[in-house]
């Protein structure tokens, strides 16, 4: 590596070797590299990002040349995420693994306000329910974007939920304005990742998603299941052995109960049965005169 | 109750449920017998599966114990 | 269950439930009385008020079906 | 329950479940057997299918559950 | 489930629950005892409290009636 | 139930539930493995159809008794 | 549910459930680990409280059986 590094000490001017380096040091000091669109970010909110990612993960930002090289210049296979680096991106580095580093990523995503030009991340619908604003020229306004307005007891309100603008399609200044009125914030701003490379594996964002309900349904499936196991296969752990001495004495009950064994703990029991028995049996008696006066109606 | 579970008994036996064993079983248990009631009572057993309702009470003493009470 | 209903039926009619007394109701139903289980119940009886028993049996359905509608 | 517990006990190992197999296994266990207990056992089960009566315990579950989950 | 059964019998009669007293009432019942499985039971119960657990069997049964009948 | 996740595991591996699997995973997941503990389960799954007795529900069969009493 | 079965083994033996562990624990069970899944695992685990879920699970074993029969 050192050998080509001074190769290109030659074509590229000393800072930027120095900062392909700083970046390359950086990448090569943690197991996952991903790269992060930072598309819309403004640079304040790219700082406090920065900040709140301290000591999980680390960004960095720079021209898409230089981390392109930086990449190709670690190599080990971290030159399989140049073909993400267009636009405006960072990459970012962690010691978590891919699908936490999605995680948190995702849950630190805030809404944003979208503005006339802009292209829709995903469809933007105006609820139905009340606007809360007075009638006058915006249910107008409403209608003519495509939302189901109209004005109903004093005030304008949305009929039902209403796409006004399709994923991928561009938002327009009256739209833009609209969904200003109504404080609609459809977009969700926060580095958004590409793609994350870590132990040799490259992961897209699709593959990252977890669904942390399921993992959580599958651990109690599993404890159900060797729970059931323990108990049906008789052997006893402590987490199972009283399940296990209480179907031991349920079976002894029930075997006592149907053979009427005269025990002590059972004769109550058996009582009871006979005074159901001979009540279910004076239940079928239409005869009242066959009945005692305690069943008669 | 004891003239049903005098029927119980017999039907346990495999004895006839009739007039004379009912009022055998409970003379026996020092009942005063009132011949009307034996009567009436066999009468009424005479239409009734009493294996099947015995059994019924003993599976789902639930609905046997709600349907007395009722 | 003969030997249950039996003492039930004394029970009701009042007289005490001892194996004489249980051993002459089951005779005159035509059970082949076996002594060790005319003992054993009147044994087990001893600590139980039939009453009690009795009661709970009729006052549990309705527990249970609260607690099934619950 | 103890005797019940033996009567179990005999029936998985394949012994025949008679007064003496009860009354070792009752030994064996510290328990201060009653002969005539021995013997009421031994009547009661004569004519019942325990794989039947112990299996109506494992088939109930279901009940327990529901009752967990209402 | 002969082992836990011979657990519930030396509960009952108030005997230690350990791998020996278990290993006997096994025995004295024709068991082929496997050790290994004595000690995973002995193990099992260590932290346990029989009574109580065996109690709590005892006071389910109306919720659980209440279910099967709901 | 560290042993029985272990026996789950090589059951889905479809690796012989034996003791020196059991030991292996067990050691590997940092557990103080008991050779008794091992060898009772393998001793206990021997004629088990692990499939269905993991789905099989295993409550306390608490109902049985107090559907039979209630 | 063998990756989920190793994380309750470390969970059990309180060894920390992270790649390595996991993988030692799957590859000593013979399966052939696939890292991104013991990755997501691991990620998933991070919010999940497996001593509560156990807890449940174990709490309320017939939970499955439970929900058909409530």
């Amino acid at each position: 590596m050192s050998a080509e590094s001074e190769r290109k000490t030659e074509t590229i001017p000393q800072w930027k070797e120095e900062e392909v380096d700083a970046i390359a040091e950086m990448l090569e000091s943690y197991e996952s590299v991903g790269v992060v669109d930072i598309t819309g970010i403004p640079s304040r909110q790219l700082q406090d990002m920065r900040r709140d990612l301290h000591g999980t993960a680390e960004l960095r930002v720079s021209r898409n040349t230089l981390l392109v090289r930086a990449l190709e210049e670690v190599d080990d296979g971290l030159e399989e995420l140049t073909e993400y680096v267009t636009g405006q991106v960072g990459l970012i580095g962690t010691d978590s693994n891919p699908f936490s580093l999605y995680q948190e990523l995702e849950a630190s995503k805030t809404p944003a306000p979208i503005g006339a030009g802009e292209v829709a991340p995903n469809d933007i619908v105006i609820p139905e329910g009340d606007t809360g604003v007075d009638p006058g020229p915006f249910v107008g306004e409403l209608q003519s974007i495509g939302a189901d307005a109209r004005i109903q007891e004093g005030s304008i309100q949305v009929l039902s939920d209403s796409t006004v603008l399709e994923t991928g399609e561009e938002v327009s200044q009256d739209l833009a304005n609209v969904l200003n009125e109504l404080g609609i914030e459809p977009k969700e701003v926060g580095l958004d990742l590409r793609a994350v490379y870590a132990d040799g594996v490259r992961f897209e964002p699709d593959e990252l998603e977890l669904d942390v309900e399921e993992y959580e349904s599958d651990i109690k499936a599993a404890v159900s299941g060797a729970f059931n196991l323990s108990v049906n296969a008789e052997y006893p752990t402590s987490t199972t052995v009283t399940t296990m001495l209480q179907t031991a004495r349920g079976e002894a009950k029930s075997l006592a109960l149907a053979a009427a064994i005269e025990d002590p703990e059972v004769v109550p029991d058996l009582v009871s049965k006979a005074d159901a028995q001979v009540r279910a049996l004076a239940a079928q008696i239409d005869d009242e005169e066959a009945l005692p006066e305690e069943l008669q109606e | 109750m004891e003239y049903v579970y005098a029927a119980l008994i017999l039907n346990e036996s495999g004895e006839e449920i009739n007039e004379d064993n009912l009022t055998d079983v409970l003379d026996a248990a020092g009942v005063d017998v009132e011949e009307s009631r034996v009567k009436a009572l066999v009468a009424a057993l005479e239409d009734v599966d009493i294996e099947e309702a015995v059994e019924e009470a003993a599976a789902a003493p639930v609905a046997a114990g709600g349907a007395a009470g009722g």
